[in-house]
């Protein structure tokens, strides 16, 4: 039972109705001199507004590259408790479901070798288990062995793969998507564990463009699903919409980017030919509008954060791709992709900054993918076009060199 | 000399235009109420007066001869007083006060060949520049596309039947003297082969320094060539845009196999509705094929169909393509989407499908 | 160790998910028909098969201790035959079949101090990192300012008042491990002083060329300093976004008088209605102020009520700030707009107003 | 009398309806033997798909740099009438208004020494005299001297300016362009004559957003009319159109970019403070919708063609100025902004391409402009942002250094 230190700067955050993290830390503190010494660090941050952790080192479980964030207090003779308090990542169930059996598990696990103190979850999905030491890493590995759970990924491999519920709870689910993202975690299991790509790389599974893993936004791969057909629509569900008061002409119509439909103020028209796929006519209205009969899959390649040219959201590679077992196409299309880039990208170069440098044409050309329209906003507004091919004298009219 | 310069006037400036304003117009300056478009061609604009002064607006053919401006002086002593004007796309317009002229200017006006038009929902005369006519840097001719394109549109210009206003423009080369880079349906004239460098003038007649310089994508690097200092294009990385020849004479650029035309749609000027846009790559490339370039004139024929049936009241060639998706206009215009469609310059990264906003 | 490597699992990968799927979703996956919001952190989706499966959506805190896991556990088990889940934003959500539950269940998480809400339009918990608690690379705690503001603003999150969905994200340096790039609001944390360099360690540390190459702007160069080989820094170049600390320790960044937070506005993700948006600036600078940042908890409630008050329904931030354009944006909201806020990276050109397009 | 060479590709290019240039050049040949040339030369390029003119060099009237554009054949010996073949542009009038007098006159000085052949106008807005000999350039102008016109821009000065016919037939003019076209033409004679800065620079000026000048393509700045206070409506007007079978919400109201239009079926409201001045229910209406009372102009900057950087279209950098004489504000404005461009742009470098280059907040800080919201279409996406100033420790907490 260690001495709790006192922390008069982060006790001013147990007060307000919102769940707080410093209760929590006091929690675990009772249990973990770790715990303490870290309460005693963060005070000492709060006071001095910096925080005092040094680079993390290399640090992992036996044939593992990955998983594990090594970190060190900057302070450790202070703080002897959080000299090493690293975190390592638990690869969590596609969709974050857990039976109370499952995480009590987890937890007797992580009294018994760990600070007690968990993230539920990362933002790259994992179960973030934090801090603990180098000598328990093996322990703790072994113990969630028996448990049936694997670490997460780390460093410049690929990181572990989440995914909005999509099937399990949500009527809008395009493709399954946990079993997707399941699929792909065993998949690429070495991929995972053993990084050697430039950098990272991730992959985002949701089920439809309301996009409830933000992809979009933080996936190297989004896979997003989609549908093509006329959106299903039950009449008299609009009826009741409108009846029960939703403005459907303001509500519904004038929402729409693809400006095709229309209210007549019985009937509601969808000229479906021309409907983007935003979602928003059928957020509105779930029980009169569901996606179109053929479902799949948009992909997107790309998006990251801002370092170190820039934040990217994702970009379209395959307009609309069914998504079932075995997913050979899709994993083949994958592993070219990290072919070129393995291949051909910068150390630190993510997939996104890459197509950037050598140009989506060439990418695709390289990955053996045909260009489509869906993969540009707009063709080319300047004219400096790499024209690859040109006449010489004396060829024949219809043949063409290569420049 | 020196003398000529003494008593010579110089820095006087273009004459004051309120020299050249008919009276109506003097009177009526800053009081204009209103204007309604009475026919193709014909408009009448009503002053706070109740003064009306009609215009008639015909095609100029802006590459003209004395003897035709010598014309028009003809026809605008004989119905406006001696005044007329001309506009920022070179369409010649008469002035009237009396509406009773305007039927007779009209077929004066046909009688000496010139199309009346290209007021309100209508095509109207092709702003374009040199081309073989006086250019040294031409990649294709310009009068002469220009006549054959309009040949083929004249309907659109002598009627008012499209969905709004559609701006071709015409330049012939990546110059684009047009500034067709913000027109509904733009004709640039292009070269698609690196320049041939004449070594033994180079060093003579051209700065080395800004010739490398000059290149946008760095594919020029100074080199010696068989003892004499000149420069080396490296292939893959020109793209013919022939920046260097403009700086120096000694890479000609031209070539009669691989210059040609290329299409491009959907860009604006006015901030009527949408923001003012670029013109985007619609047709790489059309090889030259004078003297009435055939292929250009029915592409250029086939977008203005497409748009025009399917475009809805007011939308611009841009803002209708907005509205449906390019993946749409591709598919619908028949044109296949290629690689050289993908921008691969600067901004690049920002033209790319960010979204899945896609039609199917 | 050989052997330990020999009877040793690896590469198993996580549980199938099937092992943690309640009953009624195993029945009912994928065939989902509609879904009702019952009332705030409350919905019910219905099947196909008439099925019904309530959700109850808490703040699950996030940073949380394994005793408050073992709670949830008892409260799962009491109420969901020993099933839960959390959700993307790192919520905790209970799945009932019995709807006599709900109450009571919610009554037993207010008392555990967890507020259950964050279902439609509401403000759900805010995506957020590390920070001082266990980050080396912070400019600024996590875990704290969330609190904070969600302190402050839980009365959107415990009611659906809002007109459409309000995503907060926080990231405590430019690695925005919170992807707050795209977030209706943003917190950033950031350096305000070049790193610090010291050049005892720096060559025994860090592989120079990396470090050189880890700078977008080229501030850093190698440098030999009193006999050392080391890297200097062109201060004026540099843009304090901690890449090279990234890869070398020995160029501290982090800096108590100049660190602190800037709030960006208007990102989406959903592809509804808008296509997904980047996060805009919105206030370059507020010094970090521990333990409750009271200026950015109070910048933050300005944002999230004028937004409320002047957006239309659905409209997310930064589909209401586009519609009413950006000078609207900041002579409603107070903030002074600056040089900062005028983009000078790559595709700065692209961020310029480049129409008319203006209110005054 | 020249004879006219055979032309059979070019006669191709007699038929059809719309105006024939080469019936234009025959007629001119038939009294100038330049045009005579001109054609074999012409119908040369059109069966060789390829032009046949040099180099411009540098030729000019006394005490001019700029306004002739030299052009030579490449083909003297073939076609000695356009071994010169040089271009004079003539500073148009401001709207391009004329007299059948001046028009003639200057027909009679080209028929004396020139080719007979002109553009009506040039796409700059001069009027171009097409074809003389080095040696008819001082008489020409001796000539043009007489009539009071003068010559146009041309290398690296100020281009003639131009502009919309605003006021003299437009009721949408929000400030005199025709007037302040013919001022800046004067007040900057020098520059315009004289070339002596980085580059060519441009102005263009359009009474009101419809922009009928495509200033905002292409002027390095461009002068659009704009008004403040609320678009003048009359009411009994837009009942007119309503009865004429206009249906205001889908042609006026849905196309509002503001959305800050609503039609109840009787009446039209405007909520002015949210209309961004884009014209189109004015342009729609002409009979019942005015621009507001408050007249002005946005003041942008920095358009151009491609080469080299990329095309540009111009930004805003006044978003309302008003424009009356002696126009101090605009002309100081405009020093400011050619002394610092001046200064640091590089050779060929239009002042848009500088602006990117340099960045624009510093650009403002060098002419002295406060940026403003109205500068940028949004705020920077990117957090690479160069904050000037930092503490350094001991500081007085409220003084900065600047870095
Ligand atoms: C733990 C976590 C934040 C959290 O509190 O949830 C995290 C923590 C770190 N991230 Fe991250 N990142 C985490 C999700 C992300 C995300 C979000 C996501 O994956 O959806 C991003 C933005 C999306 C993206 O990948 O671009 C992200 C972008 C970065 C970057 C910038 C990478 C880039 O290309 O821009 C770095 C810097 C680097 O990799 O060197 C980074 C680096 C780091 C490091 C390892 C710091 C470092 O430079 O070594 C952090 C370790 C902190 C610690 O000691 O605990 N982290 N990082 C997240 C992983 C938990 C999990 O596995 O579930
Ligand atoms: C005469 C001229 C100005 C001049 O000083 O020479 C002129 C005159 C008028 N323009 Fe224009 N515009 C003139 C070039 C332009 C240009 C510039 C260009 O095309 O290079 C534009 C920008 C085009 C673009 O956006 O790409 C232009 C965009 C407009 C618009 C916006 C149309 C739109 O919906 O985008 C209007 C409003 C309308 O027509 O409803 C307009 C309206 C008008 C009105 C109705 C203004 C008025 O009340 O008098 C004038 C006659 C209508 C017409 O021509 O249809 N004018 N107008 C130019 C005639 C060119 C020609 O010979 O055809
Ligand atoms: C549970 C969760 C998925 C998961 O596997 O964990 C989820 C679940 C649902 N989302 Fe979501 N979304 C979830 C994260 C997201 C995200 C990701 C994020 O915020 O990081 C987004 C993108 C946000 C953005 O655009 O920035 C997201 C954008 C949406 C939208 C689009 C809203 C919009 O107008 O932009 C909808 C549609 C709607 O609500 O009308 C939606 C709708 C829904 C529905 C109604 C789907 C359904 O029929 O079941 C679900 C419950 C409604 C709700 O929460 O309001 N969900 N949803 C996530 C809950 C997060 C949380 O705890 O609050
Ligand atoms: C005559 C004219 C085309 C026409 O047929 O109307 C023209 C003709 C030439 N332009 Fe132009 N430009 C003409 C208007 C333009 C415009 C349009 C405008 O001014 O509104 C542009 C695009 C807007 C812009 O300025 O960006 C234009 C952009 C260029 C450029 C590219 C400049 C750039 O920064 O991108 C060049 C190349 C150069 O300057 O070296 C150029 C160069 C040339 C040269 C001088 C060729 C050269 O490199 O020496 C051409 C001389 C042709 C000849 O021998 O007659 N011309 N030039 C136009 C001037 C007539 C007049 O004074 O009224
Ligand atoms: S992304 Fe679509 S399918 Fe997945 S949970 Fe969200 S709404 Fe449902
Ligand atoms: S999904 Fe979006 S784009 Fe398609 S019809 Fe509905 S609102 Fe329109
Ligand atoms: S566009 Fe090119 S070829 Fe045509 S006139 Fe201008 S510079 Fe000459
Ligand atoms: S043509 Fe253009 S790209 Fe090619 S070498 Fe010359 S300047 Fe460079
Ligand atoms: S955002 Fe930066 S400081 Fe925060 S956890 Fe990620 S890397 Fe660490
Ligand atoms: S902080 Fe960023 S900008 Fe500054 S020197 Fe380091 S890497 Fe370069
Ligand atoms: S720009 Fe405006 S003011 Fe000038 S002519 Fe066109 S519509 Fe009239
Ligand atoms: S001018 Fe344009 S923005 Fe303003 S009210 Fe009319 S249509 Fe709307």
């Amino acid at each position: 039972m260690a001495d709790i230190p006192k922390t008069p700067l982060l006790d001013e955050l147990e007060k307000g109705k919102w769940p707080s993290f410093v209760t929590e830390i006091k929690t675990a503190a009772k249990r973990s001199p770790m715990c303490a010494d870290l309460l005693g660090q963060l005070e000492q941050s709060y006071r001095e507004k910096i925080g005092y952790w040094k680079h993390g080192g290399i640090v992992g479980v036996m044939g593992y590259g990955g998983g594990v964030i090594g970190r060190y207090s900057a302070l450790p003779e202070k703080y002897p408790g959080v000299s090493h308090f690293h975190t390592i990542r638990v690869n969590q169930p596609a969709g974050w479901y857990y039976t109370t059996e499952a995480l009590r598990a987890i937890c007797d696990i992580w009294e018994k070798h760990g600070s007690g103190l968990t993230n539920m979850h990362g933002s790259t999905g994992d179960i973030i288990l934090l801090g603990t030491t180098t000598d328990e890493l093996e322990p703790i590995f072994a113990e969630l062995t028996k448990f049936d759970f694997d670490i997460g990924g780390s460093g410049s491999d690929m990181r572990t793969p989440s995914c909005c519920l999509g099937m399990s709870r949500c009527e809008w689910a395009c493709y399954d998507t946990m079993a997707l993202t399941h699929d792909i975690t065993m998949h690429f299991q070495d991929e995972l564990h053993r990084p050697a790509f430039p950098y990272k790389f991730k992959f985002k599974m949701s089920g439809c463009p309301n996009d409830c893993v933000a992809s979009i936004a933080r996936a190297d791969m989004s896979i997003i699903g989609n549908w093509k057909g006329d959106i299903q629509m039950d009449k008299a569900a609009v009826t009741e919409y409108a009846k029960g008061g939703m403005n459907i002409q303001s509500d519904v119509v004038n929402n729409c980017p693809a400006k095709c439909m229309e209210w007549d103020g019985t009937e509601l028209k969808i000229e479906n030919s021309y409907c983007k796929h935003c979602m928003h006519c059928i957020n509105v209205m779930p029980k009169a509008l569901r996606p179109g009969k053929e479902r799949g899959a948009t992909i997107l390649i790309g998006s990251k954060a801002p370092i170190v040219e820039g934040a990217l959201l994702s970009s379209v590679l395959v307009p609309f791709i069914k998504l079932e077992p075995p997913y050979e196409e899709l994993y083949d299309l994958v592993e070219r992709i990290w072919d070129v880039w393995s291949e051909d990208g910068k150390n630190r170069e993510r997939v996104g900054e890459f197509i950037q440098r050598v140009g989506m044409g060439n990418f695709l050309e390289a990955i053996e993918v045909e260009p489509v329209a869906e993969m540009v906003a707009h063709p080319r507004e300047n004219p400096y076009v790499f024209y690859e091919d040109y006449y010489e004298e004396g060829d024949e009219d219809d043949e063409e060199d290569d420049a | 000399m020196a003398d000529v310069m003494k008593d010579r006037r110089t820095d006087f400036g273009p004459p004051h235009y309120s020299k050249f304003l008919p009276p109506i117009i003097k009177e009526n300056y800053g009081k204009w109420k209103y204007h309604e478009i009475l026919k193709p061609g014909v408009m009448v604009h009503v002053s706070e007066t109740d003064a009306k002064l009609f215009t008639v607006r015909a095609s100029s053919g802006r590459l003209i001869a004395i003897d035709k401006i010598r014309n028009y002086c003809d026809l605008a002593d004989k119905y406006c007083d001696g005044f007329l004007r001309f506009t920022s796309r070179h369409n010649v317009e008469f002035l009237l006060t009396k509406s009773e002229n305007i039927d007779p200017l009209i077929a004066d006006l046909k009688a000496l060949g010139h199309p009346v038009g290209g007021i309100g929902n209508a095509i109207t005369s092709i702003v374009h520049t040199q081309g073989w006519v006086h250019c040294h840097s031409a990649a294709t001719d310009a009068s002469g596309v220009v006549k054959a394109v309009m040949d083929d549109l004249i309907e659109y210009f002598e009627e008012t039947k499209l969905p709004g206003k559609l701006r071709i423009a015409l330049a012939c080369c990546l110059n684009m003297c047009g500034a067709v880079h913000c027109s509904d349906i733009a004709i640039l004239g292009i070269h698609r082969r690196p320049p041939k460098i004449n070594h033994d003038t180079l060093k003579k007649t051209c700065e080395i320094p800004n010739v490398v310089a000059a290149c946008p994508t760095a594919a020029v690097r100074p080199a010696e060539v068989d003892g004499k200092q000149s420069v080396e294009i490296i292939e893959e990385r020109c793209m013919f845009c022939a920046n260097c020849f403009t700086v120096c004479p000694s890479m000609p650029i031209a070539d009669p196999l691989n210059d040609g035309v290329s299409i491009w749609v959907g860009g604006k000027v006015s901030n009527a509705r949408h923001e003012p846009m670029f013109s985007k790559l619609a047709i790489p490339f059309i090889p030259n094929n004078p003297p009435r370039w055939p292929e250009a004139v029915e592409a250029i024929r086939g977008l203005v169909e497409l748009w025009a049936a399917n475009a809805r009241k007011y939308e611009r060639m841009g803002e209708w393509i907005e509205r449906i998706g390019w993946p749409k206009f591709f598919k619908m215009s028949g044109i296949e989407f290629q690689k050289e469609h993908i921008d691969d310059f600067k901004h690049a990264g920002l033209t790319f499908k960010r979204s899945t906003h896609l039609t199917f």
